[in-house]
């Protein structure tokens, strides 16, 4: 008979909690590649991670490592918090469009000015999932939220913010990145730009973000597959694919 | 060791070192610069974080997170800054979080002025944020006491998991005095604290903080266990002083810097021959309502003063429960009223007169 | 029994606030009470600043100085501020080279220095805040000019210490301009 | 014939059909005929003899509900 | 006009609207979304201003400048949301600018949960941010009650140059009732605003909205001014509701939703033969003290009745003056009490015990 | 004998206070470009400026046209506030570098994030001045402040955010310039970047933004001129002068 | 006098919101006094949902039903939760598609409609909330089949209107299940 | 000779000295010898003839002290 290797299973780094999402949402897949990322660095065991306020507040539950909950956008000041004491631990937030990108835009800056030595995972689905679909800063012109229900119109609402290219001018930053998880090819590259982030962490090098494309199928009202393939043919020529900042690039070569 | 004169912001900013504080962060605003100042230097020295951060909102959250890994955190700020923090303060009662906030009070409303103000009675109090929590509210009237309260409310917010206010004001702020720092101050009984998310899970579970509870059934024996602590502190935290009480025919209740205008304004009147007494709340919450059944049978009357339009009132009409009458005198928007003033106060009182 | 209350008031850069320091660090290091506060804010970038300082044996109850025994005005419009709080029978101390043509008090006693000038003659009109302090210890003879000295030796250190000569010639300046 | 072989913890499947796109040899649907636990309709393997153990199903699975298990053939003397 | 079938959240929106409302500045937050959901698209339609803020903070803000150009101005939250707004709700106040503001409240503290609850009530009637000003604050208990009250509260709002805070929680946010828009309200006789900063100067000197006084001795006639306007709301501008009052044996003091589950308590105790009354606050600030006034003298007990662990209390102390015996009754963290257990605990009390 | 000509004096744009600013502080030389800018270009008489906090707080007094004090950090808010229930005013905001780089700069990015139609006027002066002297995010690397005693360090406080550089990245931002007042020639420079801006905004354009090059003679320990000289030597390098966006660019040509 | 409460519970997307609001759209049109209130929050996502309705000739009092007068349950979870709360001698809708092997009360009155099958005859499975709806407007004869279906007719315009027939037989079909 | 004249309002003048830098035919000083109203060394001209009317001096005043005037020559028969 063949023998046995498991080559894929749930990673050690979540919890057996299920997880809350609604059926199909990349949450979960973003969730698993921390995970995984985390695990893999052989880090778990001193890795803090910072739920914000939006569909994944609840994810205090869900990693196996020490968790806090923070307020809606302020996780990346909670992060620089406990950091600043705990230089030996590895802090990542994970916070939505609407916690980062628009109330929380401050903090998240502030933690690159400051050249924080955290990783902050953000989760760009174009719209707020927790509270029912209103508008992110990040929705697309046309998109229909409940707060712009006849589509985003550029004249009322302006342009979407593009954040990793925004944080990439930011002097502090060491890493930024935006990748994709929409088939398991991006998602292998996902979880690289994830493991480049936190290594650079561990190596005290700074800030690092990875900026996930993301979906909402429940409030984008599409199935998850049908959710997946929108963002990849309207979300991604907006916020393209790539390295937007790496200070380690002069360093390595 | 010797007294040594400092300025008020400063000597706060060292007590908190001599309490073992291992972080602060905080925000500028006047009149308490002089704070993150010196220990923008200090912590420094001692191996210890301090972040300027990039706003009251940021600092008060970096507090939540230091707090939540276990480490004696501190900020500061003056009223609107507080105002700004109140989001970050319920979270930190929610998630029953110890730290110390300094609040070194200015006139108000709004950006109001700069000036010595007890105007955030209330914010203070009463909690400026939702839900139902409050802090353990210190207010003390001189350096040394603020010194001996600060080096000890690291204690007490361990021993609560509760954050701790000092409320002081401008006054407190700005002034020098001779200050003894090695002072033995209480100490308290404290836990390990294995609730802490500080990334060290050796043998035993994740830690988690947080204050959210969707299920309103477990948020409510959440905020039962909450009550039971705010309960337990007024009933046995209660901390105030009685000054000058014997025989006294009027008593003024004032806290912080303003009681101790209030002592001049005693001794002033003791030369008149008017027998006044002073309800000093050192606590402003739990608010000392114990001293008022300490009062003497001979009072008469009572007269609040404060540096606001009246809002320990609130307090005082609770504690007294309709007994005698109370009477008002306060100055507001930065004004610090002078000994003389309390003392026509009282003459107007004991002379006959209401003005409350 | 020491009680002594003064205010110090001028300029904002006569070094008003050091004088009133002075003060409450002699006291400190005598293990008297004592109680520095200063007017503060925005308003002290171009205008005036003043300071009030308590010295007493016992504990200093209110910060607040609403009958000063002793009022140190080193410009104009701080006479006017502070000359009707000054106790009767208190002690003026004018900065005559900035406060001229002014009205004061009949019940108080009234020291007129004239302290830039004296400074000037001494080689650095900043020192004229010492001036007045000089003049100020040799009437209430609350401490002596060395052991002001000894605090501003304590203060400056390194390539201020230079200074503390003029500073000790400022002192006793005062002093002879009063007595 | 099969390469490997996956394992659905069904219970925690909440049938949103995400993997059964990305099988390269389309053995995954949901499985109609039954309810699990919670309310959803799980996946099933129509032709287990035809996986790949390519793990794309499993890597898009949001929900960690896929194990999958390679099958090694041994050396053997066969 | 028939009365129409909303959702409370919508049902005020659209009150809002009637009033006059020009801007709506808000961010979203459950259990409230669907009312800037409904601005989102009826101010369109309507030619008025709705922008979906970053943060409440930059909300808040844009209420206090749409404010001090003159327009009608609301925004919404729920608690936490509110806490973050109290920088900003203090300038407003001390820049003496109308302003509506819905508070659908949730459980606390910190995220807490987001079930009905009133545990805001610290944080409304004591003002969470800094120095001495108040929100004229209405606490409804059905969906009639809020739309005219809304549709007042700009009125009001204009009328004191004040703050309204409309308090209300998940119940009424979420539930559907039919309203009728079209009922009058009392209409309040304000002036032309001739103090807003609209950039319209015709014949005017300019106009500065403006909360910093640097002078203390300015800042605390401000601050004066200001409490007259408190003062006058206190003594001619309570409301409240005395409810089966007649030969009352106990009263049950409650507002909003709690209140209107109190009335099916009092059906059912009535039933029992219990003589139970209602003394419900619709101004939550200022307090109607002047009810207790009107309690007849049948009334042995009070029994306070909140979704908080008892936030009201301390304003029921002050207006009952230690004359009756004061119990309590709350839930707390989302849960609703039943009418059942309302009933049970006023039998405990008529019963002789004391649960309080 | 000769005609007399007023070729400067003044402006009508200034009410008749004095300013509050210490002697010598380029503060009040960007007030003037304001004022005269709005008085060219005819729209003084609808325009409402927002005061912030810092040492600008009191210009409330110093325009001559309606005037709203705002909180710190929240004056693009407040304008935003203003400006969408009276669109046909002009409205400005005057910010320091405390107030829009620190605890403003969600509101700033915000407001540019939905274009909304104001001009921000951003007086960068590397330090906190009203507060006496604290460090700024635009502090530049080793400038002593009383936060950062020893000088700033990047390893503790991060390097300085550029802020002009960010806020170019967003996409609804019309027009952002960096100017300087360090000589009569730049004064004139900084005047056309000002008009231009009110001119875009006047054009219902959107937003627009001009970061000045500003100095703090008292908290940086130097006479007016050693103060100006410093900011050309030091600050200029650092944050280098210049149109950073220009929306109106492929318009016009 | 009418004096109906009614609590309505099943998963998410079963439409039990719907029929509530149903019911009081339906009171409103008759002028009579109507109360509707939802679960909410993220909790409905995937689990259960419920809504209560008070319709009354007077004042609804509290929002919060302690004792319903019905209850209508679309699935198992719901019946569990909500059947202690039926009032004695009260009416428990059940839709036995799902709500199998369970035990009831014997103090009420229990209807059983096999909700899921019916709509599916019908052709449509997402009805099943309107089958259920129809047996509880047969029973409870608070409004007539057409009161309910002139409020979906309001509600389905455009490409919805050809819904309503497909609701009218629900209601109809549903009417027949307990009749 | 001078192309024009500056007027200073001295009680306006915060002595600051910045626009003494800018002058290009360097004939502005701070007047040692007066104080004005508000306490600071106001602006004096050391050699009015010598104004060119650049303005630069006003440009560069944060304080709006200085109004430059400039003499414009009348065409005139002479
Ligand atoms: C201060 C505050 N404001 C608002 C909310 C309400 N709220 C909860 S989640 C959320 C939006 C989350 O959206 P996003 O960050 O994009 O996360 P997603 O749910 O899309 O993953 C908001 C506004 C809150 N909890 N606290
Ligand atoms: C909420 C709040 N936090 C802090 C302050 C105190 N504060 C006043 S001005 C200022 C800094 C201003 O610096 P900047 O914006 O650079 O202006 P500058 O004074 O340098 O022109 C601060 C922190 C305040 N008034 N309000
Ligand atoms: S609401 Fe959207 S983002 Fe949130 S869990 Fe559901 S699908 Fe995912
Ligand atoms: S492992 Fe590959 S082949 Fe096997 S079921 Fe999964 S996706 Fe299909
Ligand atoms: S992706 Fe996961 S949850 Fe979705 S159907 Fe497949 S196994 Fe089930
Ligand atoms: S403190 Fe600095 S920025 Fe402020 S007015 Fe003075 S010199 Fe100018
Ligand atoms: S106008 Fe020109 S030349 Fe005349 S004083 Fe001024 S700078 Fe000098
Ligand atoms: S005129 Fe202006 S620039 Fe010249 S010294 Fe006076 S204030 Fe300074
Ligand atoms: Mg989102
Ligand atoms: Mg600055």
């Amino acid at each position: 008979m063949d023998n046995v290797k498991t080559i894929y299973k749930k990673s050690e780094g979540l919890s057996d909690f299920n997880l809350s999402y609604c059926p199909g949402c990349t949450h979960g897949i973003i969730h698993k590649l921390v995970a995984e990322t985390l695990v893999e660095l052989d880090v778990l065991d001193r890795s803090i991670g910072i739920s914000s306020v939006g569909c994944s507040a609840l994810n205090y539950d869900f990693f196996s490592c020490d968790m806090v909950q923070a307020a809606h956008g302020r996780a990346p000041a909670v992060a620089t918090g406990i950091k600043r004491v705990k230089p030996n631990t590895i802090i990542f937030t994970y916070q939505g469009d609407g916690d980062l990108a628009s109330i929380g835009i401050a903090e998240a800056i502030h933690a690159a000015h400051r050249s924080e030595n955290i990783t902050i995972v953000f989760v760009n689905n174009a719209i707020y999932g927790m509270t029912g679909g209103q508008m992110a800063p990040t929705t697309l012109i046309g998109q229909k939220t409940t707060t712009s229900q006849g589509g985003r119109d550029a004249h009322i609402h302006g342009l979407p913010l593009r954040i990793s290219e925004m944080m990439a001018t930011i002097p502090g930053a060491t890493y930024i990145e935006r990748v994709s998880v929409h088939n398991p090819q991006h998602v292998q590259k996902a979880k690289k730009a994830l493991k480049k982030a936190f290594t650079i962490q561990k190596e005290n090098k700074g800030f690092t973000l990875i900026e996930f494309i993301s979906t909402c199928p429940v409030n984008w009202g599409l199935t998850p597959k049908d959710a997946i393939d929108w963002a990849v043919e309207n979300m991604i020529p907006y916020y393209p694919l790539g390295v937007y900042k790496d200070k380690t690039v002069g360093e390595e070569s | 060791m010797a007294k040594v004169l400092m300025k008020g912001n400063e000597a706060m900013a060292l007590a908190a070192i001599y309490a073992g504080c291992e972080a602060f962060y905080g925000y500028p605003i006047t009149p308490q610069n002089e704070l993150p100042e010196y220990l923008s230097k200090h912590m420094a020295l001692h191996g210890k974080a301090f972040v300027q951060s990039e706003s009251e909102v940021a600092a008060i959250n970096m507090v939540y997170g230091a707090a939540g890994a276990g480490a004696r955190v501190m900020t500061s700020s003056s009223s609107p800054g507080i105002a700004l923090k109140q989001e970050g303060i319920t979270y930190i009662a929610g998630a029953e979080l110890p730290a110390v906030i300094i609040n070194v009070m200015r006139g108000g409303p709004g950006l109001g002025g700069i000036q010595p103000s007890q105007g955030d009675y209330k914010q203070i109090t009463r909690g400026g944020g939702n839900g139902d929590y409050y802090l353990y509210s210190l207010a003390p009237e001189s350096l040394q006491e603020a010194v001996d309260l600060i080096k000890e409310s690291f204690d007490i917010a361990d021993y609560f998991r509760n954050p701790v206010m000092i409320a002081v004001d401008g006054l407190i702020g700005q002034m020098m005095e001779p200050v003894d720092f090695d002072r033995e101050v209480p100490k308290w009984d404290l836990l390990p604290k294995t609730w802490a998310a500080d990334g060290n899970p050796q043998g035993r579970e994740k830690n988690i903080i947080n204050s959210l509870y969707l299920d309103p059934l477990v948020l409510e024996q959440h905020n039962l266990k909450l009550k039971a602590k705010y309960d337990e502190m007024r009933k046995n935290h209660q901390r105030y002083e009685l000054i000058n009480m014997k025989d006294a025919d009027i008593v003024i209740v004032a806290y912080g810097s303003v009681a101790r205008i209030a002592r001049t304004a005693v001794e002033m009147l003791t030369e008149k021959g008017v027998k006044c007494g002073i309800l000093k709340p050192i606590t402003i919450f739990p608010y000392p309502d114990q001293a008022f059944a300490e009062l003497p049978d001979s009072v008469r009357n009572l007269l609040v003063v404060e540096m606001s339009t009246g809002q320990m009132l609130d307090d005082v009409k609770i504690a007294n429960e309709g007994k005698l009458p109370i009477h008002f005198y306060g100055r507001v928007g930065g004004v610090v009223p002078e000994a003389e003033e309390i003392v026509q106060a009282v003459l107007k009182i004991v002379g006959g007169e209401n003005n409350g | 029994m020491i009680n002594e209350k003064v205010i110090i008031a001028g300029f904002g850069g006569q070094g008003v606030m050091l004088m009133g320091q002075l003060l409450s660090y002699a006291a400190t290091e005598k293990k008297i009470n004592t109680l520095w506060f200063p007017s503060y804010g925005p308003e002290t970038r171009g205008g005036t600043a003043n300071c009030s300082v308590t010295i007493s044996d016992s504990y200093v109850n209110s910060p607040v100085i609403s009958t000063p025994d002793s009022i140190i005005i080193m410009n104009k419009p701080s006479l006017a501020k502070f000359q009707p709080k000054l106790k009767a029978g208190g002690h003026l101390f004018l900065n005559t080279s900035l406060v001229t043509d002014v009205e004061c008090r009949e019940d108080v006693i009234v020291h007129e220095i004239p302290a830039n000038e004296i400074a000037a003659e001494l080689g650095n009109v900043k020192v004229s805040n010492m001036v007045v302090l000089g003049a100020y210890l040799a009437i209430t003879k609350l401490f002596t000019e060395e052991e002001v000295l000894d605090i501003l030796k304590k203060k400056f250190t390194g390539s201020k210490a230079n200074l503390i000569e003029v500073n000790r010639k400022a002192l006793e300046a005062g002093r002879k301009a009063v007595l | 014939m099969a390469k490997g072989r996956i394992i659905i913890d069904i219970d925690r499947c909440k049938g949103c059909a995400l993997c059964t796109n990305y099988c390269p040899v389309h053995i995954l649907k949901l499985d109609d005929e039954h309810t699990n636990s919670r309310g959803y309709t799980p996946l099933m393997v129509t032709d287990p003899d035809k996986c790949i153990a390519c793990a794309f199903c499993a890597i898009m699975c949001p929900d960690s509900v896929i194990t999958v298990e390679k099958f090694i053939k041994e050396v053997n003397n066969g």
